[in-house]
């Protein structure tokens, strides 16, 4: 179907079914249960879900096939975000401008770091890359605030021009007339679901980039990257210029993140300077790594993974505590908050940290490898299941060539 | 005029002149074997060749065309594959996909954009690579990595892809180094297949004696960088100068 | 004139601490091939030995009468020091004054054994995992570091101050013939400056006069050869690591009353001494003390309002453009070797 | 919950539903619509917290929750009642807001507008939160407000100090207590007149993004009103963490004050650098060297230890206030009290600004009969109040800006505790700090109408 292999339609079909009902399955728990807290079903987040999905994807198809470390590739995140907020500045609230001239501007710019930084291979590309990253960072944060309105960031405002727009036109975000932030509440007993118009335009957009990324991987081209990553001197010698082939890898993952940022943009029209941070260049690194680089499900399992802790984990307050140890006797009720405090609320970059080790640690080929072992267990020694996944995840492990 | 023709090669690298003044003709469709003792020059002579190396003098010409300045792959693209001394194949990759990427390379040439076309659709190409596979016996490893596979078996499939390509001239870097007699024979027997079955002139570089006696046509001997004789394999082996290069080398081969 | 030797000083100084940090981090990648996202947690730590040290001087009980009333009005009572009343007044204000050097000596030993448990309790699992996941580990590693500093010791700077000796500054022009204050410099800059100096040195002394520094330099150049001589280069390389965090310590503590140490301060160095590091050229030590020199100087150089005047903004990127402008003409760095860390 | 807009709702939950394949069972049903986001329909009300709680404003972050904390006690009933004794405003009778408890969420703004944004959002969608406050920067600020008036919430700004807040990026559902860098500025000239006189260079450093540029431009403005000259401004780069290669230059320069427009972190190192040169030391001019920091933290002040001895600067309140100044500033002691009973030191001018917009908040829940954030904001508007610490205050309608008394301070010769770092030198009435609404360095702003949201 859709020129995929039947295990890659599988896939596909598992995810859209998990993205289709991630309002549903995001929220397990009561609304009003003391586990609410635990709920990440709500619009902000499954957007959040969804975009870095979309930037991990685009980072793998560089770094997971072509072994190219890029730690700049916020800045193409960064670029396709302001991109689009002007877009929305200028001429319309219509989300599909923005998005295309986020996806072509992070693709020019990329053309232009990719081409300079590819000159280097190993760690010398990626010191390349993450200065040029840390100088589109700094000068937009100071000089060029002209452009980028430095610390605020760049927001949409009552008096932009929007010359296509009409008097009548949706002052927020919107694809033909339907608002980015509209949702829709379902009360369900206990249980809410919220079901908002810009999660699934993500969700749709998402699809489509997770499409493509299987067909890439699939495709005599996602071959070439392997090759490239396992040894360019056989290329060379197989008469295969490798130097198109990484740029091409770096241009398409520079256009994952142009549209990442445009749709962040889309979805909260605000551009910030932070989204060009090393930081956030090494956030989608440890994404990719995390859910296991060089398959296909493991950054968007990865982001999925970093956006939760970031955005649940860091809510957790004392009082939220109190309440789940409530039912304890005083004393016990005290130790176990005492315990568990230090781990949430402020303390949630220290369990992100602690999870990095051991995920690390344990499972070598990233959470794909974690959720393959559990698969395991209920297959029963399914031997014949040569899961592409799989294999990617084991090639990690395989030593360099002599 | 043969179809390599080297003139005045020379390559300095710092104080050490590697080369000087190397002339060769490897004749079309000939097996030409190129000898010497370590630090000959072989290895130096070889990387100019297929533009790894840039000489400081003289001109290397393939088939008419100067390959001087080319890049690796260009000069692969002109129709020289080179076979390395250590198997260079894609160790993360499967044995399939080893044999599937020279033969898009023959087909799309450096560089082409198919991303987001389906292996499904490449049914020649697939069909080219099994029929190589199967040439060289591989075909029953065709889903193994082709880093578990045995030392001889890398060896087989990186000459496979060599193959692949249909080259013109193949350049063999000391092939059976460092293997077992029986597989240095078996690499031996496949060279000769491969020279009857196919149009294909040969170049190789070899230590082993024994493996250049039973394939050369024609021997060149080289010692501190230049060109000491060149001859049949019966001339060859008596030559006064030869053994003065090898200092007894040949009785231990 | 004064102006330009003014920051030639200034990048020296600053240089000197890209240098201590990226010469560490250094010895590891050469070494053992692990590029260590902890190294400026390390670096942070060492600054915290100082701020522990004086802490555990600053140990006090309350004193048995109270001297006055407190912001709410409750009786307040003075803190006793247990150091003055152990060593005396004199000999324990002296301690408390000088307690950042007293710090190296305490420092020394914590370090050497942070470093050892790191490489043997993790790092040395990773030698043969990708550089990939040697960048998770370790920077997972730095985030737990840096929180756990953040837990005892809060969020916000805390002043730590240099010797009332070695504070205020000292007017260099004078000696060169210069107007009064033309050139002055702080004291204590100066003394990091020397110490950096002094460690720089020791390390290559180390590294070239002693049979243990030819072994390990042996083993960075080819590791496997080196095994095969039966020396177990393995255990080297842990004493290496461990001789690497104590340099990167001891930075740190010097570091102290320079900018009061705060508990992400390793991560505002980590990018920084990366780019040092690889702008020296992988693998190469000479080339990581010469990179933090070199840009230390351009840096200072750069922030001249001078050269601001021309290029507004330059010294934000000014260390990126240096980096990028060297990767493109050297493709190894300043001296890097070949073949380290280029796949 | 979260629906922001009522008129496509029918299109989009056919949609949704139909898309998904469900039938639409008659058990459920949409959010009853209640004419403005969030409204509070049980007997509890939601407020969110949103400050900085890692990276290098944690500590300020925590002591503005801890603010947060204590006011939803006191606003609950419990607790002494801090400062609702002394304001002014008697609406609130400790029974929660309009008769249900308050409960909060909190959130990490990381001091990044994105982030920031992000946690805000969390917290209106999931939690149902009717107002945000907090934070502790004025880029998060200004990011937050405009989500705020987005989505339809009321933001009570935290610590924000820029002029933008209040002037270019003002919105009707955003409110500043906090004052600001014009303030600053107009609050410190008359006492730097008084202490350092009338013929002074000055030389400015300045943290190069947009809260910088707007305190430089405010302290130039009032200094050289003063007859001072401007010698030079250098702007330096937020991630700079050593300022020695920007301050070496100082002392030769002819200038003979040094001004450092930096918060936090900035302020910390380049306040320590500036001593290690030994600026404090020297004469210039035949003056002694000073050096001002127009914006105080004393949380980060803590920081640079001795170094901020003698350093005046400016700050919205004080602890002290109140036994130093008397009754004009009641409030203050309750508030000292109930928060130094409940945590073991007295609170930062963050944790007051806090504290008191939730008051306020409240209050204007209280006044105007509603949650309706249209209601709220114009119970806010043109309101003037007492006894929350900082003298009679008013809440200008046309900008949404806290008028009032401005505390000039000075780094404490020899500090009794790490609390105690500063003393008051000055407090400059409200009058003086006062500006037109159409000031230039506010200009370029619009309000706009008030958004109830949904």
């Amino acid at each position: 179907m859709l020129g995929l292999e039947k295990r890659d339609t599988l896939l596909l079909i598992v995810v859209a079914c998990l993205v289709t009902f991630a309002p549903i399955l995001l929220n397990p728990f009561p609304a009003d249960s003391s586990m609410a807290q635990f709920n990440a079903g709500y619009p902000d987040l499954m957007q959040r879900f969804v975009i870095f999905g979309i930037f991990a994807i685009g980072f793998n198809i560089l770094f997971g096939l072509t072994g190219y470390l890029s730690f700049g590739h916020a800045a193409f995140l960064g670029v396709g975000s302001y991109s689009a907020v002007w877009m929305m500045k200028l001429l319309t609230m219509n989300v599909i401008p923005a998005i295309a001239l986020s996806v072509i501007v992070a693709g020019l710019f990329s053309v232009l770091i990719g081409y300079v930084s590819l000159r280097r291979s190993g760690i010398y590309f990626s010191i390349l890359t993450l200065a040029f990253a840390q100088m589109s960072f700094n000068l937009a944060y100071s000089v060029l605030t002209p452009i980028t309105n430095g610390e605020t960031g760049l927001q949409i405002t009552l008096n932009d021009p929007r010359i296509l727009d009409g008097a009548g036109a949706p002052s927020y975000p919107n694809l033909f007339g339907a608002q980015m932030n509209e949702a829709t509440t379902l009360f369900f007993g206990g249980w809410s679901f919220t079901f908002s118009v810009g999660y699934y335009l993500c969700a749709v957009i998402m699809l489509i980039s997770f499409y493509l990324a299987i067909r890439i991987f699939r495709s005599p081209f996602g071959m070439m990257l392997r090759a490239v990553k396992s040894n360019q001197q056989r290329m060379n010698y197989t008469g295969l210029n490798t130097k198109p082939y990484t740029l091409a890898a770096f241009v398409i993952s520079g256009m994952y993140a142009g549209l990442a940022g445009g749709l962040l943009a889309s979805m909260d029209p605000l551009a910030g300077a932070e989204r060009m941070q090393w930081t956030a260049s090494g956030e989608v690194v440890l994404m990719t790594i995390l859910g296991g680089a060089g398959t296909l499900i493991g950054p968007v399992l990865g982001a999925g993974f970093i956006k939760y802790f970031e955005n649940i984990f860091s809510k957790i307050n004392k009082a939220t505590l109190e309440g789940w140890f409530a039912f304890m006797p005083d004393g016990i009720e005290e130790f176990f908050v005492a315990i568990i405090y230090p781990f949430v609320g402020k303390g949630w970059h220290l369990t992100l940290g602690l999870l990095f080790m051991m995920v690390v640690i344990f499972l070598p080929g990233g959470l794909v490898e974690g959720g393959q072992r559990i698969g395991k267990m209920f297959r029963r020694r399914d031997r014949k299941s040569s899961d592409a996944e799989l294999s990617a995840a084991q090639q990690r492990q395989v030593p360099p060539a002599e | 005029m043969g179809i390599l023709e080297v003139k005045n090669v020379g390559k300095r690298f710092g104080g050490l002149q590697a080369l000087s003044n190397v002339n060769l003709t490897v004749e079309e469709n000939s097996v030409h074997a190129i000898i010497g003792p370590n630090g000959a020059g072989k290895s130096t002579l070889l990387n100019c060749l297929v533009g790894k190396l840039i000489p400081d003098t003289g001109s290397v010409m393939f088939d008419g065309q100067s390959v001087l300045g080319r890049k690796p792959y260009e000069i692969n693209q002109m129709g020289i594959s080179r076979v390395f001394q250590t198997p260079e194949i894609f160790a993360d990759l499967t044995v399939m996909e080893n044999m599937l990427i020279p033969c898009f390379a023959k087909r799309d040439g450096s560089f082409r954009m198919h991303a987001l076309e389906s292996m499904m659709n490449e049914k020649d190409i697939v069909g080219k690579a099994e029929h190589m596979l199967e040439e060289m016996k591989l075909i029953d490893k065709r889903a193994m990595h082709a880093a578990a596979m045995s030392r001889g078996d890398k060896r087989r499939l990186e000459i496979a892809m060599c193959l692949a390509q249909d080259p013109r001239l193949l350049l063999l870097d000391e092939p059976t180094a460092g293997m077992a007699r029986a597989d240095t024979n078996n690499t031996i027997d496949l060279l000769k297949q491969i020279k009857e079955e196919r149009n294909i002139t040969i170049a190789i570089i070899e230590h082993d004696m024994h493996v250049v006696f039973s394939l050369a046509e024609r021997i060149t001997v080289l010692a501190q960088g230049t060109p000491l004789v060149e001859d049949t394999p019966d001339k060859i082996k008596g030559h006064p100068k030869v053994k003065e290069a090898y200092l007894g080398e040949t009785q231990a081969a | 004139m004064d102006a330009i030797l003014l920051q030639l000083l200034n990048g020296l100084d600053k240089g000197s601490a890209y240098a201590l940090i990226a010469l560490g981090l250094t010895l590891i990648f050469g070494t053992l091939g692990v590029v260590n996202f902890a190294h400026g947690a390390i670096f942070m730590i060492g600054s915290f030995c100082a701020v522990t040290l004086s802490k555990i001087f600053a140990l006090s009980h309350k004193a048995a009468e109270p001297s006055g009333k407190d912001f709410l009005g409750n009786p307040k009572y003075d803190d006793v020091l247990y150091i003055t009343e152990w060593f005396g007044e004199d000999i324990g204000n002296w301690m408390i004054d000088w307690s950042v050097p007293l710090a190296i000596l305490f420092a020394i030993p914590i370090m050497l054994l942070i470093g050892y448990i790191m490489e043997r309790g993790l790092i040395k699992h990773f030698y043969k995992r990708p550089h990939a996941d040697q960048i998770l580990v370790t920077f997972g590693l730095a985030i737990v570091l840096q929180e756990v500093i953040k837990y005892f010791y809060g969020a916000n700077p805390i002043p730590t101050a240099s010797p009332e000796a070695l504070r205020g500054s000292f007017d260099f022009g004078v000696l060169i013939g210069f107007e009064p204050n033309a050139i002055i410099y702080p004291v204590w800059r100066l003394v990091y400056f020397a110490f950096s100096a002094l460690i720089i040195g020791a390390v290559f002394a180390f590294l070239q006069f002693t049979t243990f520094g030819m072994v390990v330099r042996a083993g960075m150049a080819d590791r496997e050869t080196v095994g095969l001589l039966g020396i177990n280069i393995d255990k080297r390389f842990t004493i290496m690591f461990g001789i690497a965090a104590a340099v990167a310590g001891l930075a740190g503590v010097m570091y102290a009353p320079i900018n009061s140490p705060n508990y992400h301060m390793g991560m505002d160095f980590l990018v920084l001494s990366f780019v040092v590091v690889v702008v020296g050229g992988m693998g190469s030590l000479p080339g990581a003390v010469l990179a933090g020199f070199l840009l230390g100087i351009v840096e200072s150089f750069a922030s001249m309002n001078e050269i601001k005047a021309i290029i507004p903004g330059i010294d934000q990127i000014i260390i990126y453009v240096v980096a990028i402008v060297i990767l493109l003409t050297r493709p190894r760095g300043l001296m890097g070797r070949k073949g380290v860390m280029e796949e | 919950m979260s629906i922001f807009n009522p008129t496509r709702r029918g299109l989009i939950q056919t949609g949704v539903v139909a898309g998904a394949g469900l039938a639409l069972p008659t058990y459920l049903r949409a959010d009853a619509h209640s004419g403005f986001t969030n409204a509070p329909t049980g007997d509890t009300v939601t407020l969110g917290f949103n400050v900085p709680q890692t990276g290098p404003y944690a500590d300020e972050g925590a002591d503005e929750l801890r603010a947060f904390q204590l006011a939803v006690e006191h606003l609950n009933g419990e607790g002494d009642g801090g400062m609702l004794q002394t304001f002014s405003s008697k609406a609130l009778e400790g029974n929660g807001i309009m008769g249900k408890k308050v409960q909060y969420v909190s959130g990490d703004t990381q001091t990044k507008s994105d982030a920031a944004r992000a946690s805000a959002k969390s917290m209106i969608e999931k939690d149902g939160a009717i107002m945000i406050s907090g934070g502790s920067s004025s880029g998060v600020a200004v990011a937050v407000q405009g989500l705020c008036q987005e989505a339809g919430v009321i933001f009570m700004a935290g610590l924000t100090h820029s002029n933008d807040t209040t002037g270019k990026d003002k919105k009707a559902n955003g409110f500043r207590h906090f004052f600001n860098a014009y303030m600053s500025a107009a609050a410190l000239a008359p006492v730097l007149k008084q202490l350092y006189g009338e013929d002074r260079a000055a030389y400015h450093l300045t943290a190069d993004y947009t809260w910088g540029w707007t305190q430089q431009e405010s302290i130039q403005a009032a200094t050289e009103a003063l007859g001072w000259s401007t010698v030079n401004d250098v702007r330096t780069p937020l991630a700079a963490t050593d300022f020695s290669s920007y301050i070496a230059p100082v002392l030769n320069s002819g200038a003979d004050v040094l001004i450092l427009n930096h918060y936090g972190g900035n302020m910390v190192n380049s306040l320590t650098n500036a001593v290690q040169f030994g600026l404090r030391d020297k004469q210039v001019n035949g003056k002694n060297f000073e050096i001002v920091v127009p914006l105080y933290s004393e949380l980060m002040a803590r920081g640079a230890g001795e170094n901020i001895t003698g350093i005046v600067g400016s700050q919205n309140w004080d602890w002290k206030l109140e036994n130093e100044k008397g009754a004009r500033y009641a409030g203050t002691n309750a508030f000292v009290q109930s928060f130094g009973e409940k945590y073991g030191f007295p609170p930062s001018q963050a944790a007051q600004t806090c504290y008191a917009q939730t008051l306020l908040y409240a209050d204007a829940v209280a006044r105007g009969g509603s949650f309706n954030p249209c209601a709220v904001g114009e119970a806010l508007a043109g309101f003037e109040f007492d006894g929350l610490g900082n003298g009679p205050t008013l809440y200008r309608a046309d900008d949404h800006q806290c008028f009032k008394d401005v505390v000039v301070v000075r780094g404490k010769e020899n500090p009794e505790n790490e609390y105690d770092l500063v003393e008051i030198v000055e407090v400059t009435p409200a009058e003086q700090v006062t500006y037109p609404t159409d000031h230039p360095m506010f200009a370029g702003g619009d309000l706009g109408e008030c958004n109830p949201g949904a």
